[in-house]
């Protein structure tokens, strides 16, 4: 039954510098398989996804396909190779339209000499139709980060490829376009195409994947079916310890205080979200659902001023707040943490220290303005050891780190203030498995110290799991409300999904 | 119109000066010569050209000249040959073509008005031994590709060459009529130079910064150069320039004028040629010499710009 | 949703009539400022609607359009070159030279255009292999090729009276009443223009300054494409210094100091980004022709010269600010 | 047994000695250059390693220095201005003109540097408010400033020997050995280096700079930093103007062309990236020192004006790439 090897990979190294992102993996690829790839943030997948494209190339070791061993010095030599790449982080052209984004490999090839739009545009409505509501002839500058996301997806399906690599497709999705993933997905496998799946989420893997590959700090450790492990197996090879619970304990009925943090009422904006009311509670975690497009985001960043002229009112602990503009709700408290962290999270080119203390630089400095190096670099660390942020030196610049090291720089910005109101906008985006419970952990431990915590999540277990009760959104209106027993994923798919807006019967 | 004198414009005859860089301060009592003798004989004037070192847009300028038909144009072209072409059309379609201080001598302009940057330079050179005696290190500033410029500059060098063989020439440098350039040019050559004696510059901008170096250095050196502007004639009254060599701009202008007038009234002249069956213009004049002057300390207080245009219009 | 598409990027929103995509375009703004100064103008001045002040307009602008070209290739490819006016002045002067030697006009130019494009693909090499930025790279040349000017002139303008008449005819001549120079400019302009619309290969100049890295993913060679664009500018500098040639009968080594600013300033006004990624011949055109028609028409008007900077900067400052809210979408 | 690699810690950098940390600073391989063209200097010309000929130099680079600490600011935060040279020339005459007319020159100087801080200010309103590029904006600014400068001279050097004593020691006189222009130079020089590395206000010019959205997602009013360092960058240009009178005695409304690629030039050299978010004071002065001891040397040895310019432009070339390959890693 088994299917035919169609890559190998044996003992392949690469270095950044001092950096040993990899050192000697192997990788088997079959037919129509589809195989997971797990690990820790910074333990070489997307290294090694970025060798097999031909976009690093190795210190050492072997790649064979059918058999033949190759180098791959280019993605173009990848593509010819029938190798297709969904990447972590989102590279599109901004000032280009979706159907030509989509097909940019294709055009690169092509030996046509003119551009036909007419015929680009409708192969790409025809793939973007699977994935999404997504116009083809949109710049790809006024998507949102999720639409950004299909995009890419959109990209890869338009290769003619026999191996395809999907690096953490969904971390910014919600679980219906995760959904319609899949069925693509297996419907590609089935027709022998060979995919790679890089997912931080145990159960994705679990219910889609032949088998699965475990790196640690970019050493193999092991290859298994699926059907052979468990989800505890597969992440204690990955950290190589178990991790008995993956969130924290919920909000004990003692706990539960009438206090309000936060109260908002009447939230409006002209076109994205109207009439939002509601109020968190002292040591509660309140969560945000819905689809993509929904408007939580922009609900969220409305009410602490980010964007957008909003109108209603917003009181913090029973004082009504006259925000006129973010920094001012920064000075509040309130502070916000963005779902897109490459574009508006975070200073890519400057050091993890200094991107740590950006949200407030006045508390890494004397009182005369002088900034204190020394502070500032103890703040880095303080944070960056609290999140087990893995990196080289705290002076590095940030573009140096993997994806998920990355969003741990954000959220260390964000603690860096010790807000009263935290709003998490998809704070475990491609976060490991180890680090998300301790994000988990610390986000429960500041609702307990009396912290505000509302986080927006499209991953609902995590919703589930961490959130004391979930709000649900749907075209800029809360449609719904659910907790204790009641958070399950279909009702919020429910409420989030539902097209009359009955009150749901409790 | 028996009783008026044929020198004399008739109801809206207007004469055009046409120049590049149109805001440099070298065209101004040019101008007001030109003026001066088109009011003497009830012409009107305009002042055109481009602001720009940029030939392009002065042919552009000139060519949108032509469309209101004047009479004539004063012209300085910025470079001979590309205005052949320009300044024939021009003639061909009836309006008289003079060049001043550069000249387009492959054209059929009618005259050529300038002053003689040879003399200029002889006189520069003659001053200079007089002053150092002819056996000094002496340096020159330049500004490659503007040709009155290089003129003044190689023609004082071959002087020396030729007839004070014991001058030696320490240094060239291009300033490119930049004060700052000058100044940072000058600086170094005094360095290089202890023993420099004279410095011949070719215009007063980079004059200007030329003496604040020899100042800042507090090196004697004898600085003589052409043109004046009301920074240099301060130094020359402070006896920091020793000397300033300018042509002369008025005469330039009505000299100028009258040359274009005359070019646009050939009928005025019937002289003793063959100019009815060649086609020529019988009032060419085929190079006219406007002079210089010589400003010292003693003169100086006659050549302030800015005293000279209270009260006149400079458009 | 999301639908604020711009057709500026080739992807013309074809869905409306041409009527809808003429608003809808990027350039149309443009289009309606530089109308409005006609129709003002023409009141302004009897001579300004006339064939020959037409004809004075353009010319003055119709070489410097070909620089203008290449200079938005080269910045929608996220490059910039600050050489141009030098290497435009080096090609008038090494194919002068050559031809003062005995060469023949044609040859001499070939020669001359080919040295430009030389340096393009040195300039070129720096940027792309050594890693280089552009703007250094290309000030450093602008310096040199200034000094290689002045080298083989000795300063002087060379005079080249001698040019035979067919060659002159490329800058001095017409066909019918349009003179040489603005058919080949109009022929560059629609060529290049469509070209960079419609063609695959100048799509990947688009896909490579918009974003470098997401082109390279795709398997575009955006070095090769960097490289390329940065030869093609100083080529087109290259053609436009022999037609300059053609047009003065002459080798000017001073010519062009300061064209760079002004060649970039037409591509930025029509709406070319210089952070790469966006831009169109068109645009950059009309951003030509818009600065030309205001000096032109300061210089109609008499406008006192000690006036004419001022009114010259506001009347940019005032256009690309209309343009700008016309645009409102692209921020 | 978590994690082999290396921990987070920040020991790292602060273990190595005064020397280490020196060869990991951006501005070392610039540094090397310099000294190397010193010994090469000091070998060729037996003039160069003397007092008088530092003082010179410096003297050449002392006050445009201060513009390109304006423009080190403003790259980084991601503006670029090129009114620097028609801003100096417009505080010389601005400042020249009320003291011909009476005032006296300390206020007149005040009045000109606050006419060149609402320059400022009124192209940071185009460029925050109305929401155009910098490039775009401030080339208006430069026509439109240099149209002011001709309108308040008539296009003549405004005479200004009369200046009092007491001014023209800004720009003529020494304290010590060392003259005023150089102390006031280097003070500029280290308050604004200092400023720019130590205190929170100019950091968030580099956070701008380096990402303008996630500035903003800090709660930093990026268009309030944009428009301060808009400003700034247009007052120090009006400083340096007054210092230049000073020195000079005269105004002169022509002052200062070309100099915004001179200063830009010095400030990528020295490692400020035109795409805003990095850059060093000490690196752009280094730049400025580097273009202004090739200027000076090449003067120095007298070499032929006609092979200055390859000279000059060759070895910019060259440094740069020296440099680049010293500090690999920034690519
Ligand atoms: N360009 C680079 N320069 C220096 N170090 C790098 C670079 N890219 C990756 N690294 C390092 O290589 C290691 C592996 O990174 P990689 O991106 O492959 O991790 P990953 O497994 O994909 O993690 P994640 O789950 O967070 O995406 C990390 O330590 C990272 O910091
Ligand atoms: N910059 C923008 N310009 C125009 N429309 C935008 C922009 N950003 C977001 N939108 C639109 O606003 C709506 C809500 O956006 P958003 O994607 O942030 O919602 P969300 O509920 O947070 O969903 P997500 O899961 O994607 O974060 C969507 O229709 C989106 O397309
Ligand atoms: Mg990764
Ligand atoms: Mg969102």
């Amino acid at each position: 039954m088994d299917h035919p090897v169609i890559l190998k990979i044996s003992n392949l190294s690469k270095s950044f510098g001092p950096v040993r992102a990899l050192r000697g993996v192997d990788l088997e690829l079959r037919r129509g398989e589809i195989h997971a790839i797990a690990g820790e943030n910074g333990a070489g997948k997307s290294t090694l996804m970025k060798v097999i494209d031909g976009i690093l190339l190795p210190d050492g070791g072997d790649i064979v396909i059918d058999g033949k061993p190759v180098t791959i010095a280019s993605p173009t030599e990848a593509q010819k190779l029938g190798i297709g790449f969904v990447h972590q982080e989102i590279a599109l052209c901004p000032d280009v339209s979706v159907a030509e984004n989509i097909f940019m490999g294709v055009t690169n090839t092509s030996k046509a000499l003119l551009m036909n739009y007419a015929d680009l545009r409708k192969r790409a409505s025809a793939i973007l139709r699977q994935l999404g509501d997504i116009n083809a002839s949109a710049l790809v500058r006024t998507l949102s980060i999720s639409q950004q996301q299909l995009v890419e997806i959109a990209k890869a399906l338009t290769l003619d490829c026999r191996i395809l690599i999907f690096d953490e497709p969904t971390a910014a999705l919600t679980e219906r376009e995760a959904k319609i993933l899949f069925e693509i997905i297996h419907r590609l496998a089935s027709r022998g195409i060979a995919i790679i799946y890089i997912s931080h989420r145990m159960a994705e893997i679990f219910d889609n994947c032949d088998r699965v590959t475990v790196l640690r700090d970019g050493r193999y450790i092991t290859t298994h079916d699926i059907r052979d492990t468990t989800p505890e197996q597969v992440v204690a090879a990955m950290v190589g310890r178990v991790i008995d619970k993956l969130y924290p304990e919920k909000q004990r009925a003692d706990e539960r205080s009438e206090e309000v943090i936060l109260d908002v009422s009447n939230l409006c904006e002209a076109t994205r979200f109207r009439d939002v009311s509601f109020q968190l509670k002292k040591g509660e975690i309140l969560g945000l659902g819905g689809l993509i497009g929904a408007g939580r985001s922009e609900i969220v960043k409305g009410i602490c001023r980010l964007e957008g002229e909003v109108t209603g009112t917003v009181a913090l602990h029973g004082k009504p707040l006259s925000l006129a503009h973010y920094g001012d709700s920064i000075d509040a408290g309130m502070v916000y943490l963005s779902e897109d962290r490459k574009g508006d999270g975070l200073f890519l080119d400057m050091s993890i220290a200094s991107n740590i203390s950006a949200l407030a630089v006045e508390r890494v400095a004397s009182r005369a303005g002088l900034i204190n190096a020394g502070r500032e670099t103890r703040q880095a660390q303080e944070l960056g050891r609290r999140l087990a942020l893995k990196c080289g030196h705290v002076n590095d610049a940030v573009s140096t780190l993997s994806g998920g090291n990355q969003q741990k720089v954000a959220i260390a910005k964000m603690l860096s203030v010790a807000p009263k109101v935290i709003f998490l906008d998809e704070p475990t985006r491609g976060v490991d498995v180890g680090a998300k419970a301790e994000i988990h952990r610390i986000v429960r431990d500041l609702a307990r110290s009396g912290v505000g915590v509302i986080i927006i999540s499209s991953e609902l277990p995590e919703l589930i799991g961490v959130c004391d009760r979930v709000l649900v959104v749907r075209e800029g209106r809360i449609t719904g409300e659910v907790t204790g027993d009641d958070m399950t994923e279909e009702n919020i798919m429910y409420l989030a999904s539902i097209a009359d807006e009955r009150p749901r019967a409790a | 119109a028996s009783a008026q004198s044929k020198f004399q414009c008739k109801e809206g005859e207007t004469y055009v000066m046409n120049v590049m860089v149109s805001a440099h301060p070298y065209w101004v009592p040019v101008y007001q010569g030109f003026k001066q003798a088109a009011q003497a004989m009830g012409c009107k004037t305009v002042f055109s050209g481009t602001p720009d070192y940029d030939i392009t847009k002065q042919i552009a300028s000139f060519e949108q000249d032509l469309i209101k038909k004047p009479a004539g144009v004063l012209l300085h072209p910025m470079q001979a040959d590309p205005f052949i072409e320009p300044i024939n059309a021009a003639i061909a379609n009836g309006t008289t073509v003079v060049t001043f201080a550069a000249d387009s001598p492959k054209s059929k302009r009618v005259s050529y008005i300038t002053s003689d940057n040879l003399a200029e330079a002889k006189f520069a050179a003659e001053e200079i031994v007089k002053q150092v005696g002819d056996s000094a290190e002496y340096a020159v500033l330049e500004n490659p590709g503007q040709s009155n410029h290089d003129l003044r500059v190689t023609a004082l060098i071959d002087y020396f060459a030729k007839n004070y063989p014991k001058m030696k020439l320490v240094g060239r440098q291009a300033s490119n009529q930049d004060a700052t350039v000058a100044n940072k040019a000058v600086a170094s050559m005094l360095q290089a130079n202890p023993n420099l004696k004279a410095l011949w510059i070719p215009e007063a901008g980079s004059a200007e910064g030329a003496v604040a170096a020899v100042l800042e250095a507090k090196a004697k050196v004898l600085i003589m150069h052409a043109d004046i502007t009301p920074a240099t004639l301060e130094q020359i009254k402070a006896g920091n320039i020793h000397m300033a060599l300018s042509p002369n701009q008025g005469m330039q202008g009505y000299l100028g004028f009258v040359a274009t007038f005359m070019a646009a009234h050939p009928d005025l002249i019937d002289p003793f040629n063959d100019y009815k069956t060649s086609g020529f213009n019988p009032m060419a004049i085929p190079f006219a010499d406007n002079g210089f002057a010589v400003i010292t300390k003693e003169n100086a207080d006659s050549f302030d710009l800015n005293k000279y245009m209270e009260g006149r219009d400079p458009s | 949703m999301a639908t604020t598409s711009n057709p500026v990027n080739g992807e013309a929103g074809s869905t409306g009539n041409a009527l809808g995509r003429l608003f809808r375009m990027r350039e149309t703004g443009l289009i309606l400022i530089i109308a409005v100064l006609f129709i003002v103008m023409s009141f302004a001045s009897p001579y300004f609607l006339t064939w020959d002040n037409m004809r004075a307009m353009a010319m003055a602008f119709a070489v410097e359009g070909i620089v203008v070209v290449g200079m938005t290739i080269l910045l929608i490819s996220g490059g910039i070159d600050l050489s141009v006016g030098s290497v435009t002045a080096l090609a008038m002067v090494i194919a002068g030279w050559l031809f003062l030697n005995g060469l023949d006009p044609w040859t001499a130019s070939l020669v001359a255009i080919m040295a430009c494009t030389a340096i393009g693909a040195i300039m070129g090499f720096f940027v792309t292999k050594v890693g280089l930025h552009h703007f250094i790279v290309s000030l450093a040349v602008m310096v040199i090729a200034r000094g290689l000017c002045l080298l083989g002139t000795g300063g002087r303008p060379l005079g080249l009276y001698t040019l035979p008449p067919e060659f002159k005819f490329i800058g001095q001549g017409s066909i019918g009443p349009i003179p040489v120079v603005i058919v080949i400019f109009v022929l560059f302009v629609v060529v290049f223009d469509f070209m960079l619309r419609r063609t695959t290969i100048f799509r990947k100049v688009f896909y490579t300054g918009s974003n470098e890295k997401a082109a390279a993913y795709s398997g575009i060679r955006t070095t090769k494409v960097i490289f390329l664009t940065t030869t093609l500018c100083a080529a087109l500098s290259g053609v436009a210094g022999i037609i300059y040639m053609a047009r003065f009968g002459s080798a000017q080594p001073t010519f062009g100091v300061g064209m760079e600013l002004n060649v970039i300033a037409a591509a930025v006004i029509g709406g070319a980004s210089l952070k790469g990624g966006s831009g169109t011949i068109l645009g950059a055109i009309l951003g030509t022709i818009l600065l030309s028609v205001v000096s032109s028409s300061l210089a109609l008007l008499d406008v006192s010269i000690y006036w004419q900077d001022i009114i010259r900067g506001s009347i940019l400052l005032t256009a690309v600010t209309i343009d700008h809210y016309l645009n409102k979408r692209r921020g």
